[in-house]
């Protein structure tokens, strides 16, 4: 019907608009605050950053290493039976130069991004993090990478206990 | 054990716009009203409502489902929300085809309405909590992340080029300037001006990208007793299919979208669809940024995988080509109100199939169409099949 | 299509007024296991669509659905949430086997209402944003004003609604999986500080956590797989005006509408004979008086007086909330309205040992979507 | 190490907050309902001539039949509690020192939610004339809060 009809509905307005007053408006905010139980498995993942490792889990079922640890494997549905510690490197799946920060603000040095496949998982499976210590333009999918940890003292069992991953030059550990 | 047929028989839509005045629950009515005049029902008519919207954050409504229902044209009856992230789009007509499919209604009405306008400054931070609470939102990725790294992987994958996927947003944006309602129809738009906009998120520029918007559509959904005598152009739903992957996404090979797969195989099936290439005549495939039209394409067994980029470049999925993906323009040229987005394809289809389309009419008379949506963390496949 | 659609496995987990051992999806997956256990069946193989019931700013995610299906192995299956009560999540997944496409379909709700920290704020986010937040009431305030009204128009006492509470939260001592039993008085109950006159504090349900899972399936698979399915006889739902301004302050027209829809469906003329027990909302002591009113099951205006004269115990001639409803067993948020089905779909398979109610065929659960919305749902169920 | 095992060392929650910040424009009919307060301390509805039903505040559309409302109607400033409430409890969930009295109030076929002033709560009743009383022009915004609240009539 769209051929029928010549003035579709829906009035468009400028931020100016808004600005002059000329339709009213007005603002809110939602105080949302939470806090999660982190339960068994992601619990120990938490705990294990804090003490400076990258836990996975095992499924004896199917024979996949997963990270982050998880009660029951997706795959298969059997019970995951055992925590397994991974290698705190990996290797870049993907990234991106992200020049805007969650909120959208514009920033000059791009963040990267990138999904990382943690040594001693199974194939494809990494986790999101960023990664530093590199020129923007250097960085490759297939890069070597090793976790940045945070001091001993300053680590809370959290994701962020890992401040980046670095890229492994050759010949390095 | 027969099953019952459901056919679109109207459809309605407010221009897609970036900032509208009317509220939620007016861009919903104002896109219902439109749905019912189009078939000449009314509401004694509609015996239940199926509403499609994505997050709360965007309308700022906790449980906007029910804060819309009025709009939605939901007084006193049944009503129920949908939701499966970007996805919900191509949904709510499933939800509203399995309403009539159980034989408990003849017929219902189907709104998807988004006002992300609503969410200030900017919609793209609410995104930021789609991701995990505990393992990942500490690090504070945006929505751009996630699509930055499915690109980047999918480009690395099959040797795909940024000029290559870029023609997609010039299609879109260009078949867009053909449609009344769309907020970024542009006739002369090049591959360059892509390539040139701002980096937000390499490799996304601006114009991979598809706009924050606000608008809605509407639909009534009809059992075949009721179509037949409603219209003589019925364009029925053949076939439906959806399917929701792991939501461990950083678990998963990024450069093909299985759930899309699983989507479409169930909806082929059910369409008794043996060749989709050969049987299907329009899509209308997930665009909101450009490497996803080809991604999907690639999912719904339409091209190759890896292959879908070279289909654009010989015209094959112009709006004249053998197969037109996004005659409508898209998300990327008509906007992306997230749910309404995705229903805004569905009336698509409708237009194309009973040759209402105007000046975006495809040519050859089409007989089956495909609309698809994609949402939550790389994960949801939405799949529909309409044909006359 | 599939006419006969019967639930064959139930599974629960939680029901505390905290669950800290567990994460979300970690009490998901408690009860969905034990559904399919309890279904027998492997959900890969099996199971053919899921549907979960959930909204964001209960979960503190935006599109939670994404983090749905790996705890239930519903991974690459079509599955899909309800953003509505248990309920109408049930009702979905009914739908779904009555279109002759799916044979097994599983329904997920749950609360972990303990991890919301600013719950009245998140609750206060669903009034109009324009007409009605910048008062910056309390959304229990809507509760206040319907009760009052409702009071009103139907000579209903303060005693009477306090009745319920009483009733409820003893009948749930009987219930182990409730979390919030007690032995009160009348006067206990009428003497707590009022919240929103005249509704007093202890007739609003404290929140809980839990999670609930069914398995519904087709007549011929039903028969396969249990000697004791339960039958959906008919389901309802409906949503009066969003608008404060426009609804119906003393009685629910939303459960009126859905129960007819589901009488309709189930053949039920005379729901007083028919019906034999029921579990509907009480999220508030009052809105047992009502709910029961709308849905027919005493006559108009007499809610409170047969509740004070014990026929709505559970050796009465009206069974309600034997679970002990919202009010003993705590509100579990949109997943509410499953906690009211399993009970009446745990009665009438007989297992809900000392609170087991005797010779029942036909049971009701009914919910609410809670303040400030006017929406709900009913289910028919019998063995 | 099974996953049974608890990590003592575990945090038990994980605390975060989801932001939500909003910015909402009142609409068709609200942006002309809300002007009417704030300009001329008038209250306005909308008739729907098919269902006979005239909405206040007033509304673009008759939720009944979806007809478009262009019947604009003064519907006064003086009407009846529909019902009220002794609200002992902030937005936040805080308990308060000293109730607020809440109601509907009923104008047209619909009403407003509003405070009510200038009387003892205990000579409310249901039935009882009330009249919105506004703040004085300069200090109107176009916010329901343009009326201060509702007091005893006459």
């Amino acid at each position: 019907m769209t051929v029928k009809i010549k003035n579709f509905p829906g009035t468009s307005l400028s931020e100016q608009d808004i600005a002059d007053g000329k339709v009213f408006s007005l603002h809110d905010t939602m105080r949302a605050d939470f806090g999660w139980d982190t339960g068994v498995a992601v619990g120990r993942y938490l705990a294990a950053l804090k003490e400076g490792m990258i836990l996975g889990a095992r499924c004896r079922h199917c024979r996949k290493t997963v990270v982050p640890p998880r009660q029951v494997c997706e795959w298969c549905y059997r019970p995951m039976s055992d925590y397994v510690p991974l290698q705190d490197t990996g290797i870049v799946n993907t990234f991106s130069l992200c020049y805007v920060t969650w909120d959208v603000q514009r920033i000059k040095e791009p963040e990267i991004p990138a999904v990382i496949e943690i040594d001693g998982a199974s194939p494809l499976h990494g986790i999101l993090h960023k990664l530093g210590e590199i020129d923007p333009k250097e960085v490759r999918i297939g890069m070597r990478v090793k976790a940045v940890w945070k001091p001993t003292a300053e680590r809370l069992g959290a994701i962020t206990d890992i401040l980046y991953f670095r890229p492994i030059l050759e010949g390095q550990p | 054990m027969s099953k019952r047929k459901v056919a679109v028989v109207g459809a309605g839509m407010t221009r897609f716009v970036r900032r509208a005045q009317e509220t939620g629950k007016e861009l919903s009515w104002q896109a219902v009203r439109m749905a019912l005049e189009s078939c000449e029902m009314t509401m004694d008519d509609i015996e239940a409502v199926c509403l499609g919207t994505a997050p709360d954050a965007f309308d700022g409504v906790h449980m906007k489902g029910e804060y819309l229902s009025d709009g939605a044209g939901a007084w006193r009856k049944p009503y129920m929300r949908s939701y499966v992230g970007g996805g919900t789009g191509v949904f709510v007509p499933i939800q509203a085809w399995y309403h009539i499919a159980s034989g408990l209604f003849d017929v219902c009405l189907v709104v998807a309405e988004e006002k992300m306008s609503s969410y200030y400054p900017h919609a793209q931070a609410a995104f930021l909590t789609i991701f995990d609470h505990t393992t990942e939102r500490p690090l504070k990725p945006n929505l751009l992340w996630i699509f930055a790294l499915e690109m980047n992987r999918y480009m690395h994958t099959y040797g795909i080029s940024k000029a290559d996927i870029a023609q997609v947003a010039v299609k879109n944006k260009r078949n867009a300037a053909d449609h009344p309602c769309a907020l970024l129809g542009d006739k002369n738009i090049t591959v360059e001006d892509v390539l040139n906009s701002e980096v937000l998120a390499w490799p996304v520029n601006r114009l991979d990208v598809s706009p924050v918007t606000d608008g809605a559509v509407a639909l009534v959904l009809a059992a075949e007793h009721v179509a037949k005598r409603i219209t003589d152009k019925p364009v029925w739903i053949e076939g439906v299919g959806w399917s929701l992957d792991t939501a461990h996404w950083t678990n998963r090979d990024l450069a093909y979208p299985r759930y899309v797969e699983y989507a479409a195989r169930m909806a082929y099936e059910m369409a008794g669809i043996k060749e989709p290439r050969k049987e299907i005549h329009i899509v209308e495939p997930y665009d909101p940024f450009d490497y996803k039209e080809l991604h999907h394409l690639e999912g719904l067994l339409l091209a190759d995988r890896g292959q879908a980029p070279q289909l654009v470049a010989d015209g094959v999925t112009s709006r004249n080509g053998d197969m037109p993906v996004c005659p409508s323009g898209g998300l990327l040229g008509v906007g992306n109100p997230i749910a309404a987005a995705g229903l805004m394809k569905i009336a698509e289809l409708f237009w194309q199939l009973r040759g209402e389309a105007g000046a975006r009419q495809v040519p050859g008379h089409p007989k089956r169409g495909l609309a698809q949506a994609w949402g939550d963390l790389m994960q949801v496949g939405t799949v529909v099949i309409m044909g006359r | 299509m599939n006419e006969r659609v019967a639930i064959v496995g139930v599974g629960w987990a939680g029901f505390r007024s905290v669950t800290p051992e567990v994460s979300y999806k970690e009490l998901m997956y408690a009860a969905a296991v034990r559904a399919y256990a309890d279904a027998g069946v492997d959900p890969l193989r099996d199971i053919d669509s899921f549907v979960t019931v959930a909204e964001d700013f209960h979960e503190g995610t935006s599109i939670f659905d994404e983090y749905t299906p790996d705890q239930l192995g519903a991974v690459l299956k079509p599955m899909h949430t309800i953003a509505g009560d248990g309920l109408h999540g049930l009702a979905a997944a009914y739908m779904l086997v009555r279109t002759g496409q799916f044979s097994i379909v599983a329904v997920e709700g749950h609360s972990k209402a303990s991890n919301i920290l600013t719950l009245p704020e998140i609750t206060a986010y669903a009034q109009d944003p324009v007409l009605n937040r910048p008062l910056r009431l309390n959304t229990h305030f809507i509760a206040g004003l319907e009760m009052n009204r409702y009071l009103y128009e139907t000579g209903t006492s303060l005693e009477q609604c306090a009745a319920v509470t009483v009733k409820n939260r003893r009948n749930a001592l009987d219930n182990p999986s409730a979390a919030y039993g007690a032995d009160l008085t009348l006067a206990e109950v009428l003497d707590s500080q009022f919240l929103a006159w005249p509704l007093s504090r202890h007739q609003v349900s404290e929140h809980a956590d839990g999670a609930i899972v069914m398995v519904l399936a087709t007549e011929e698979t039903a028969r396969r797989l249990t000697d004791y399915p339960v039958w959906i006889l008919g389901v309802g739902w409906c949503s009066d005006s969003p608008s404060l301004e426009n609804r119906d302050w003393g009685q629910a027209v939303y459960a009126r509408q859905a129960a007819g829809m589901a009488y309709r469906q189930a053949g039920i003329r005379s729901p007083q004979s028919a019906i034999d027990f029921a579990e509907v909302d009480d999220t508030y002591a009052y809105k047992e008086l009502q709910s029961l009113e709308a849905l027919g099951l005493v006559p108009a205006g007499s809610a409170g007086l047969l509740t004070e004269e014990g026929a709505t115990q559970p050796d009465g001639e009206l069974p309600v909330n034997v679970s002990g409803g919202s009010q003993g067993m705590g509100n579990l948020l949109d997943a509410t309205g499953l906690a009211r089905a399993l009970e009446v779909v745990v009665q009438l398979r007989g297992e809900a040992g000392p609170r087991q109610l005797k010779e029942i065929q036909i049971g009701l659960a009914q919910s609410w979507r809670g303040v400030p919305t006017a929406s709900g749902a009913v289910v028919i169920l019998s063995n | 190490m099974t996953l049974l095992e608890r990590d003592p060392h575990a945090p038990p929650t994980w605390q975060g907050s989801v932001p939500v910040t909003n910015r909402y424009t009142f609409g068709l009919a609200g942006d002309r309902f809300f002007r009417a307060i704030k300009e001329q301390g008038r209250i306005l509805g909308t008739h729907c001539n098919n269902c006979m039903h005239t909405y206040v505040p007033a509304a673009t559309f008759c939720e009944r039949c979806l007809n478009q409302l262009d019947d604009w109607i003064d519907v006064g400033t003086v009407g009846e509690i529909v019902t009220y409430t002794l609200l002992s409890v902030n937005y936040d969930g805080s308990s308060r020192t000293s109730p607020e009295l809440v109601a509907f109030i009923r104008l047209g076929d619909g009403g407003l939610i509003h405070r009510i002033e200038e009387v003892n709560s205990e000579h409310v009743f249901i039935g009882m004339q009330v009249e919105a009383v506004f703040r004085p022009p300069a200090e109107r915004q176009g916010s329901i809060l343009d009326i201060a609240y509702f007091k005893p009539y006459p």
